[in-house]
Protein backbone atom coordinates (compact mmCIF):
# COMPACT_ATOMS: atom_id res chain seq x y z
CA UNK A 1 0.00 0.00 0.00
CA UNK A 2 1.15 3.43 -0.77
CA UNK A 3 1.94 5.80 2.21
CA UNK A 4 -1.39 7.28 3.45
CA UNK A 5 -1.80 10.16 6.09
CA UNK A 6 -2.85 9.71 9.51
CA UNK A 7 -6.60 10.90 9.38
CA UNK A 8 -7.44 8.13 6.41
CA UNK A 9 -5.53 5.85 8.02
CA UNK A 10 -7.41 6.14 11.36
CA UNK A 11 -10.78 5.98 9.30
CA UNK A 12 -9.81 2.99 7.43
CA UNK A 13 -8.62 1.20 10.67
CA UNK A 14 -12.48 2.40 11.96
CA UNK A 15 -14.23 1.19 9.10
CA UNK A 16 -12.68 -2.55 9.49
CA UNK A 17 -12.98 -3.08 12.78
CA UNK A 18 -16.75 -1.78 12.50
CA UNK A 19 -16.91 -4.54 9.56
CA UNK A 20 -15.61 -7.13 11.39
CA UNK A 21 -17.48 -6.45 14.65
CA UNK A 22 -20.63 -6.75 11.95
CA UNK A 23 -19.21 -9.78 10.39
CA UNK A 24 -18.69 -11.44 14.00
CA UNK A 25 -22.25 -10.61 15.20
CA UNK A 26 -23.77 -12.40 11.82
CA UNK A 27 -20.97 -15.29 12.33
CA UNK A 28 -22.88 -15.77 16.09
CA UNK A 29 -26.42 -15.30 14.86
CA UNK A 30 -26.20 -18.24 12.32
CA UNK A 31 -24.70 -20.19 15.15
CA UNK A 32 -27.16 -19.30 17.11
CA UNK A 33 -29.69 -19.95 14.94
CA UNK A 34 -28.14 -23.01 13.61
CA UNK A 35 -28.30 -24.70 17.72
CA UNK A 36 -31.86 -22.95 18.41
CA UNK A 37 -34.17 -23.86 15.67
CA UNK A 38 -34.31 -27.11 16.05
CA UNK A 39 -34.80 -27.22 19.91
CA UNK A 40 -37.79 -24.48 19.55
CA UNK A 41 -39.41 -25.10 15.94
CA UNK A 42 -41.35 -28.23 15.19
CA UNK A 43 -43.06 -28.70 12.38
CA UNK A 44 -42.91 -25.04 10.52
CA UNK A 45 -45.99 -23.22 10.96
CA UNK A 46 -47.70 -20.81 9.07
CA UNK A 47 -45.68 -18.31 11.23
CA UNK A 48 -43.83 -18.12 14.69
CA UNK A 49 -46.06 -18.86 17.76
CA UNK A 50 -45.42 -16.86 20.44
CA UNK A 51 -43.68 -19.78 22.50
CA UNK A 52 -41.89 -20.62 19.28
CA UNK A 53 -40.34 -16.88 19.61
CA UNK A 54 -40.11 -16.50 23.45
CA UNK A 55 -37.77 -20.42 22.71
CA UNK A 56 -35.84 -19.08 20.27
CA UNK A 57 -34.68 -16.03 22.97
CA UNK A 58 -34.77 -17.57 26.10
CA UNK A 59 -31.85 -20.05 23.59
CA UNK A 60 -29.71 -17.51 23.04
CA UNK A 61 -29.88 -15.89 26.13
CA UNK A 62 -29.42 -18.98 28.41
CA UNK A 63 -26.31 -20.42 25.39
CA UNK A 64 -24.64 -16.83 26.69
CA UNK A 65 -25.49 -17.06 30.71
CA UNK A 66 -24.12 -20.95 30.34
CA UNK A 67 -20.71 -19.74 28.55
CA UNK A 68 -20.42 -16.97 31.05
CA UNK A 69 -20.83 -19.45 33.77
CA UNK A 70 -18.73 -21.79 32.41
CA UNK A 71 -15.99 -19.08 31.83
CA UNK A 72 -16.22 -17.67 35.17
CA UNK A 73 -16.29 -21.14 36.94
CA UNK A 74 -13.26 -22.33 34.95
CA UNK A 75 -11.27 -18.92 36.14
CA UNK A 76 -12.61 -19.65 39.92
CA UNK A 77 -11.25 -23.22 39.96
CA UNK A 78 -7.63 -22.26 38.59
CA UNK A 79 -6.95 -20.07 41.17
CA UNK B 1 -14.55 0.11 1.64
CA UNK B 2 -17.68 -1.02 -0.74
CA UNK B 3 -15.83 -4.15 -1.82
CA UNK B 4 -15.25 -5.45 1.71
CA UNK B 5 -18.71 -4.32 2.89
CA UNK B 6 -19.80 -6.95 -0.80
CA UNK B 7 -17.68 -9.60 0.22
CA UNK B 8 -18.80 -9.90 3.56
CA UNK B 9 -22.71 -9.90 2.63
CA UNK B 10 -22.05 -12.63 0.35
CA UNK B 11 -20.26 -14.50 2.68
CA UNK B 12 -22.97 -13.91 5.31
CA UNK B 13 -25.94 -14.91 2.51
CA UNK B 14 -23.78 -17.98 1.40
CA UNK B 15 -23.64 -18.98 5.41
CA UNK B 16 -27.39 -18.48 5.68
CA UNK B 17 -27.99 -20.36 2.40
CA UNK B 18 -26.23 -23.55 3.46
CA UNK B 19 -27.39 -24.28 7.61
CA UNK B 20 -30.81 -23.38 5.91
CA UNK B 21 -30.98 -25.55 2.90
CA UNK B 22 -29.44 -28.06 5.22
CA UNK B 23 -31.89 -27.37 7.67
CA UNK B 24 -34.93 -27.66 5.25
CA UNK B 25 -33.67 -30.39 3.94
CA UNK B 26 -33.87 -32.51 6.97
CA UNK B 27 -37.06 -31.53 8.16
CA UNK B 28 -38.93 -31.89 5.16
CA UNK B 29 -37.09 -34.00 2.58
CA UNK B 30 -37.24 -37.44 5.35
CA UNK B 31 -37.54 -39.89 2.08
CA UNK B 32 -36.11 -38.44 -0.63
CA UNK B 33 -37.95 -39.64 -3.60
CA UNK B 34 -37.87 -39.01 -7.41
CA UNK B 35 -38.95 -35.59 -7.37
CA UNK B 36 -39.77 -33.04 -5.17
CA UNK B 37 -43.91 -33.47 -4.23
CA UNK B 38 -45.74 -30.63 -3.79
CA UNK B 39 -46.09 -31.06 -0.15
CA UNK B 40 -41.88 -31.02 0.15
CA UNK B 41 -41.84 -27.70 -1.48
CA UNK B 42 -44.72 -26.43 0.88
CA UNK B 43 -43.06 -27.52 3.63
CA UNK B 44 -39.64 -26.09 2.33
CA UNK B 45 -41.33 -22.87 1.65
CA UNK B 46 -42.38 -22.66 5.49
CA UNK B 47 -39.15 -24.14 6.62
CA UNK B 48 -37.53 -20.79 4.62
CA UNK B 49 -39.90 -18.91 6.08
CA UNK B 50 -39.66 -19.79 9.54
CA UNK B 51 -35.80 -20.07 9.16
CA UNK B 52 -36.10 -16.59 8.46
CA UNK B 53 -38.12 -15.09 11.15
CA UNK B 54 -35.95 -17.20 13.73
CA UNK B 55 -32.61 -15.29 12.22
CA UNK B 56 -34.26 -11.82 12.84
CA UNK B 57 -35.66 -12.92 15.94
CA UNK B 58 -32.44 -14.58 17.52
CA UNK B 59 -30.24 -11.36 15.42
CA UNK B 60 -32.55 -8.62 17.80
CA UNK B 61 -32.60 -11.37 21.14
CA UNK B 62 -28.58 -11.21 20.41
CA UNK B 63 -28.34 -7.47 19.91
CA UNK B 64 -30.02 -6.10 23.20
CA UNK B 65 -28.13 -8.81 25.37
CA UNK B 66 -24.84 -7.47 23.85
CA UNK B 67 -26.12 -3.90 24.19
CA UNK B 68 -27.25 -4.82 28.32
CA UNK B 69 -24.08 -6.65 28.90
CA UNK B 70 -22.05 -3.34 27.66
CA UNK B 71 -24.36 -1.18 29.78
CA UNK B 72 -23.71 -3.65 33.12
CA UNK B 73 -20.18 -3.04 32.08
CA UNK B 74 -19.50 -6.73 31.05
CA UNK B 75 -20.69 -10.14 33.57
CA UNK C 1 7.48 -16.45 -10.70
CA UNK C 2 9.62 -15.68 -13.64
CA UNK C 3 8.30 -14.45 -16.57
CA UNK C 4 6.15 -16.82 -19.10
CA UNK C 5 4.98 -16.12 -22.62
CA UNK C 6 0.95 -16.34 -22.98
CA UNK C 7 0.31 -19.92 -24.64
CA UNK C 8 1.97 -21.28 -21.52
CA UNK C 9 0.15 -19.11 -18.72
CA UNK C 10 -2.55 -19.75 -20.56
CA UNK C 11 -2.06 -23.71 -20.58
CA UNK C 12 -1.50 -23.37 -17.02
CA UNK C 13 -4.45 -21.35 -15.78
CA UNK C 14 -6.27 -24.07 -17.74
CA UNK C 15 -4.97 -26.34 -16.05
CA UNK C 16 -5.39 -25.04 -12.64
CA UNK C 17 -8.95 -24.14 -13.27
CA UNK C 18 -9.96 -27.83 -14.04
CA UNK C 19 -7.87 -29.48 -11.04
CA UNK C 20 -10.04 -26.44 -9.01
CA UNK C 21 -13.40 -27.73 -10.58
CA UNK C 22 -12.34 -31.34 -9.92
CA UNK C 23 -11.46 -30.51 -6.38
CA UNK C 24 -14.36 -28.65 -5.90
CA UNK C 25 -16.40 -31.65 -7.23
CA UNK C 26 -14.76 -34.40 -5.05
CA UNK C 27 -15.70 -32.06 -1.85
CA UNK C 28 -19.28 -31.69 -2.84
CA UNK C 29 -19.45 -36.25 -3.44
CA UNK C 30 -17.73 -36.09 0.11
CA UNK C 31 -20.38 -34.11 1.52
CA UNK C 32 -23.28 -35.87 0.09
CA UNK C 33 -21.78 -39.11 0.95
CA UNK C 34 -21.99 -38.41 4.29
CA UNK C 35 -25.40 -37.06 4.40
CA UNK C 36 -26.93 -39.50 2.31
CA UNK C 37 -24.92 -42.50 3.96
CA UNK C 38 -26.79 -42.52 7.66
CA UNK C 39 -30.40 -41.84 5.53
CA UNK C 40 -29.92 -44.36 3.01
CA UNK C 41 -27.74 -47.22 4.86
CA UNK C 42 -28.80 -49.31 7.51
CA UNK C 43 -27.00 -51.87 8.79
CA UNK C 44 -24.55 -52.57 5.99
CA UNK C 45 -25.08 -55.57 3.97
CA UNK C 46 -22.50 -57.60 1.59
CA UNK C 47 -23.88 -55.12 -1.42
CA UNK C 48 -25.67 -52.41 -1.99
CA UNK C 49 -29.29 -53.05 -2.82
CA UNK C 50 -31.15 -51.33 -5.83
CA UNK C 51 -33.09 -49.74 -3.24
CA UNK C 52 -30.05 -48.51 -1.44
CA UNK C 53 -28.79 -47.23 -4.59
CA UNK C 54 -31.96 -45.37 -5.57
CA UNK C 55 -31.95 -44.10 -2.13
CA UNK C 56 -28.03 -42.41 -2.65
CA UNK C 57 -29.39 -41.34 -6.11
CA UNK C 58 -32.76 -39.29 -5.03
CA UNK C 59 -30.70 -37.97 -1.85
CA UNK C 60 -28.28 -36.16 -4.15
CA UNK C 61 -30.79 -34.82 -6.56
CA UNK C 62 -33.79 -33.63 -4.06
CA UNK C 63 -30.55 -32.04 -2.20
CA UNK C 64 -30.10 -30.06 -5.28
CA UNK C 65 -33.22 -29.44 -6.03
CA UNK C 66 -33.82 -28.08 -3.01
CA UNK C 67 -30.75 -25.71 -3.35
CA UNK C 68 -32.45 -24.49 -6.25
CA UNK C 69 -35.78 -24.30 -4.74
CA UNK C 70 -34.51 -22.02 -1.78
CA UNK C 71 -32.34 -19.77 -3.80
CA UNK C 72 -34.99 -19.32 -6.52
CA UNK C 73 -37.41 -18.41 -3.86
CA UNK C 74 -34.99 -16.23 -1.55
CA UNK C 75 -34.74 -14.36 -4.98
CA UNK C 76 -37.94 -13.76 -5.45
CA UNK C 77 -38.57 -12.85 -1.99
CA UNK C 78 -36.24 -10.16 -2.50
CA UNK C 79 -37.89 -8.49 -5.24
CA UNK D 1 1.50 -29.82 -12.75
CA UNK D 2 2.28 -33.61 -10.82
CA UNK D 3 2.68 -31.90 -7.47
CA UNK D 4 -0.83 -29.79 -7.52
CA UNK D 5 -2.40 -33.26 -8.58
CA UNK D 6 -0.49 -34.96 -6.00
CA UNK D 7 -1.51 -32.44 -3.32
CA UNK D 8 -5.40 -32.16 -4.13
CA UNK D 9 -5.60 -36.50 -4.30
CA UNK D 10 -3.78 -36.26 -0.86
CA UNK D 11 -6.28 -33.85 0.30
CA UNK D 12 -9.41 -36.35 -1.21
CA UNK D 13 -8.14 -39.31 0.54
CA UNK D 14 -7.58 -37.88 3.77
CA UNK D 15 -11.49 -36.55 3.73
CA UNK D 16 -12.31 -40.05 2.91
CA UNK D 17 -11.03 -41.76 5.27
CA UNK D 18 -11.81 -39.13 7.92
CA UNK D 19 -15.19 -39.21 6.88
CA UNK D 20 -15.89 -42.85 6.68
CA UNK D 21 -14.01 -43.73 9.51
CA UNK D 22 -16.36 -41.63 11.49
CA UNK D 23 -19.56 -42.85 10.29
CA UNK D 24 -18.38 -46.65 10.40
CA UNK D 25 -16.77 -46.15 14.17
CA UNK D 26 -20.73 -45.04 14.93
CA UNK D 27 -22.68 -47.64 12.89
CA UNK D 28 -19.84 -50.50 14.09
CA UNK D 29 -18.49 -49.70 17.85
CA UNK D 30 -21.40 -49.04 19.51
CA UNK D 31 -20.28 -50.25 23.13
CA UNK D 32 -16.33 -49.83 22.68
CA UNK D 33 -14.73 -52.87 24.70
CA UNK D 34 -11.16 -54.13 25.69
CA UNK D 35 -10.60 -54.85 21.81
CA UNK D 36 -11.73 -54.91 18.03
CA UNK D 37 -13.89 -58.10 18.29
CA UNK D 38 -14.27 -60.32 14.91
CA UNK D 39 -17.71 -59.04 14.47
CA UNK D 40 -16.73 -55.74 14.75
CA UNK D 41 -13.74 -56.18 12.27
CA UNK D 42 -16.12 -58.01 9.89
CA UNK D 43 -18.71 -54.57 10.52
CA UNK D 44 -16.32 -52.59 9.55
CA UNK D 45 -15.12 -53.86 6.91
CA UNK D 46 -18.60 -54.21 5.49
CA UNK D 47 -19.08 -50.68 6.24
CA UNK D 48 -16.15 -49.88 4.64
CA UNK D 49 -16.89 -51.39 1.41
CA UNK D 50 -20.46 -49.96 1.18
CA UNK D 51 -19.11 -46.90 1.71
CA UNK D 52 -16.87 -46.84 -1.00
CA UNK D 53 -19.73 -48.00 -3.32
CA UNK D 54 -22.14 -45.29 -2.45
CA UNK D 55 -19.14 -42.84 -2.54
CA UNK D 56 -19.10 -44.45 -6.18
CA UNK D 57 -22.99 -44.14 -6.86
CA UNK D 58 -23.26 -40.68 -5.76
CA UNK D 59 -20.11 -39.26 -7.89
CA UNK D 60 -21.96 -40.79 -10.68
CA UNK D 61 -25.31 -39.40 -9.93
CA UNK D 62 -23.79 -35.98 -9.37
CA UNK D 63 -22.04 -35.98 -12.30
CA UNK D 64 -25.24 -36.78 -14.47
CA UNK D 65 -26.94 -34.50 -12.71
CA UNK D 66 -24.25 -31.64 -13.50
CA UNK D 67 -24.06 -32.48 -17.02
CA UNK D 68 -27.84 -32.38 -17.07
CA UNK D 69 -28.05 -28.90 -15.70
CA UNK D 70 -25.43 -27.58 -18.06
CA UNK D 71 -27.24 -28.77 -20.91
CA UNK D 72 -30.44 -27.36 -20.02
CA UNK D 73 -28.62 -24.09 -19.34
CA UNK D 74 -28.48 -23.28 -15.89
CA UNK D 75 -31.89 -23.80 -13.53
CA UNK E 1 9.22 -18.75 21.67
CA UNK E 2 6.56 -17.70 24.67
CA UNK E 3 4.41 -15.86 21.82
CA UNK E 4 4.11 -18.88 20.07
CA UNK E 5 3.62 -21.00 23.15
CA UNK E 6 1.08 -18.69 24.42
CA UNK E 7 -0.98 -18.29 21.15
CA UNK E 8 -0.89 -22.50 21.22
CA UNK E 9 -2.66 -22.31 24.72
CA UNK E 10 -5.22 -19.57 24.43
CA UNK E 11 -6.14 -21.30 20.85
CA UNK E 12 -6.56 -24.99 23.13
CA UNK E 13 -7.99 -23.36 26.03
CA UNK E 14 -10.94 -21.94 23.15
CA UNK E 15 -11.04 -24.95 21.89
CA UNK E 16 -12.05 -26.67 25.00
CA UNK E 17 -14.28 -24.01 26.49
CA UNK E 18 -16.55 -24.08 22.79
CA UNK E 19 -17.25 -27.95 23.19
CA UNK E 20 -17.52 -28.12 26.52
CA UNK E 21 -20.28 -25.13 26.34
CA UNK E 22 -21.75 -26.63 23.57
CA UNK E 23 -21.88 -29.79 25.31
CA UNK E 24 -22.52 -28.61 28.67
CA UNK E 25 -25.90 -26.95 27.19
CA UNK E 26 -26.93 -29.90 25.39
CA UNK E 27 -26.82 -31.77 28.50
CA UNK E 28 -27.92 -29.31 30.87
CA UNK E 29 -30.47 -26.85 29.12
CA UNK E 30 -32.96 -29.15 27.42
CA UNK E 31 -35.68 -26.39 27.90
CA UNK E 32 -34.05 -22.86 27.75
CA UNK E 33 -36.56 -20.60 30.79
CA UNK E 34 -36.19 -17.37 31.09
CA UNK E 35 -33.20 -17.83 33.72
CA UNK E 36 -30.87 -20.35 34.71
CA UNK E 37 -32.21 -22.01 37.43
CA UNK E 38 -30.46 -23.46 40.71
CA UNK E 39 -30.65 -26.93 39.38
CA UNK E 40 -29.43 -25.58 35.93
CA UNK E 41 -26.23 -24.15 37.41
CA UNK E 42 -25.59 -27.67 39.41
CA UNK E 43 -25.89 -29.90 36.45
CA UNK E 44 -23.77 -27.13 34.45
CA UNK E 45 -20.94 -27.03 37.64
CA UNK E 46 -20.82 -31.46 37.23
CA UNK E 47 -21.17 -31.77 33.32
CA UNK E 48 -17.72 -29.26 33.49
CA UNK E 49 -15.91 -31.15 36.02
CA UNK E 50 -16.79 -34.49 33.83
CA UNK E 51 -16.11 -33.16 31.00
CA UNK E 52 -12.48 -31.65 32.67
CA UNK E 53 -11.99 -35.01 33.87
CA UNK E 54 -12.97 -37.32 30.99
CA UNK E 55 -10.19 -34.63 28.84
CA UNK E 56 -7.41 -36.15 31.49
CA UNK E 57 -8.32 -39.82 31.00
CA UNK E 58 -8.35 -39.03 27.29
CA UNK E 59 -5.66 -37.48 27.49
CA UNK E 60 -3.87 -39.81 29.52
CA UNK E 61 -4.97 -43.25 27.25
CA UNK E 62 -3.91 -41.37 23.94
CA UNK E 63 0.07 -40.88 25.15
CA UNK E 64 -0.14 -44.18 26.71
CA UNK E 65 -0.96 -45.05 23.27
CA UNK E 66 1.22 -43.39 21.14
CA UNK E 67 3.79 -44.10 23.27
CA UNK E 68 2.71 -48.22 22.86
CA UNK E 69 3.03 -47.66 19.03
CA UNK E 70 5.42 -46.06 18.76
CA UNK E 71 7.90 -48.67 20.65
CA UNK E 72 6.09 -51.26 18.73
CA UNK E 73 6.98 -49.26 15.58
CA UNK E 74 4.45 -48.21 14.44
CA UNK E 75 1.06 -50.82 13.49
CA UNK F 1 13.93 -12.87 8.89
CA UNK F 2 17.47 -11.73 9.32
CA UNK F 3 20.46 -14.06 8.99
CA UNK F 4 20.61 -16.22 11.75
CA UNK F 5 23.60 -19.14 12.52
CA UNK F 6 22.96 -22.67 11.62
CA UNK F 7 22.62 -23.71 15.13
CA UNK F 8 19.60 -21.13 16.03
CA UNK F 9 18.16 -22.50 13.25
CA UNK F 10 18.16 -25.80 14.09
CA UNK F 11 17.19 -24.90 17.79
CA UNK F 12 14.20 -22.89 16.70
CA UNK F 13 13.06 -26.09 14.10
CA UNK F 14 13.44 -28.54 16.87
CA UNK F 15 11.03 -25.94 19.04
CA UNK F 16 8.50 -25.51 16.19
CA UNK F 17 8.49 -28.91 15.75
CA UNK F 18 7.68 -30.05 19.56
CA UNK F 19 5.12 -27.01 19.34
CA UNK F 20 3.00 -28.09 16.56
CA UNK F 21 3.39 -32.35 17.61
CA UNK F 22 1.84 -30.96 21.32
CA UNK F 23 -1.00 -28.85 18.91
CA UNK F 24 -1.87 -31.62 17.12
CA UNK F 25 -1.99 -34.24 20.14
CA UNK F 26 -4.63 -31.69 22.20
CA UNK F 27 -6.37 -31.32 19.21
CA UNK F 28 -7.13 -34.77 18.51
CA UNK F 29 -7.80 -35.19 22.47
CA UNK F 30 -10.49 -32.35 21.92
CA UNK F 31 -11.74 -34.69 19.25
CA UNK F 32 -11.91 -38.07 21.44
CA UNK F 33 -13.49 -35.72 24.12
CA UNK F 34 -16.17 -34.47 21.95
CA UNK F 35 -16.92 -38.10 20.46
CA UNK F 36 -16.50 -40.29 23.90
CA UNK F 37 -18.21 -38.07 25.64
CA UNK F 38 -21.73 -38.71 24.86
CA UNK F 39 -20.72 -42.27 24.10
CA UNK F 40 -19.48 -42.99 27.72
CA UNK F 41 -21.19 -40.24 30.34
CA UNK F 42 -25.13 -40.35 30.71
CA UNK F 43 -25.78 -37.73 33.61
CA UNK F 44 -22.99 -36.21 35.01
CA UNK F 45 -22.47 -37.31 38.48
CA UNK F 46 -20.24 -36.45 41.75
CA UNK F 47 -17.26 -37.95 39.76
CA UNK F 48 -16.53 -40.70 36.77
CA UNK F 49 -17.45 -43.99 37.82
CA UNK F 50 -14.89 -46.48 37.04
CA UNK F 51 -17.56 -47.80 34.50
CA UNK F 52 -17.35 -44.13 32.84
CA UNK F 53 -13.39 -43.97 32.65
CA UNK F 54 -12.79 -47.26 31.31
CA UNK F 55 -15.66 -46.66 28.67
CA UNK F 56 -13.89 -42.82 27.67
CA UNK F 57 -10.40 -45.07 27.65
CA UNK F 58 -11.71 -47.81 25.47
CA UNK F 59 -13.09 -45.26 23.15
CA UNK F 60 -10.00 -43.90 22.02
CA UNK F 61 -8.44 -47.13 21.87
CA UNK F 62 -11.22 -48.28 19.68
CA UNK F 63 -11.15 -45.43 17.27
CA UNK F 64 -7.64 -45.92 17.02
CA UNK F 65 -7.92 -49.38 16.00
CA UNK F 66 -10.73 -48.75 13.54
CA UNK F 67 -8.71 -46.08 11.99
CA UNK F 68 -5.77 -48.02 11.56
CA UNK F 69 -7.94 -51.43 10.32
CA UNK F 70 -9.67 -48.77 7.67
CA UNK F 71 -6.50 -47.56 6.65
CA UNK F 72 -4.85 -50.95 5.92
CA UNK F 73 -7.43 -52.68 4.70
CA UNK F 74 -7.76 -49.97 1.92
CA UNK F 75 -4.60 -50.34 0.73
CA UNK F 76 -4.60 -53.89 1.14
CA UNK F 77 -7.71 -53.54 -1.80
CA UNK F 78 -5.86 -50.74 -3.85
CA UNK F 79 -3.12 -53.21 -4.65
Amino acid sequence: MSQIDESTRRELDGFLQLEDQKARFHSMVHEFTDKCFDRCIGTPGNSLSSKESACLGNCVERFLDTTFFIVNRLEAIKQ
Amino acid sequence: MDEVRQQLAVANAQQLLQKMTDKCFNKCITKPGSDLSGSDRACLAKCMDRYLESWNVISKAYATRVQKDAESGGH
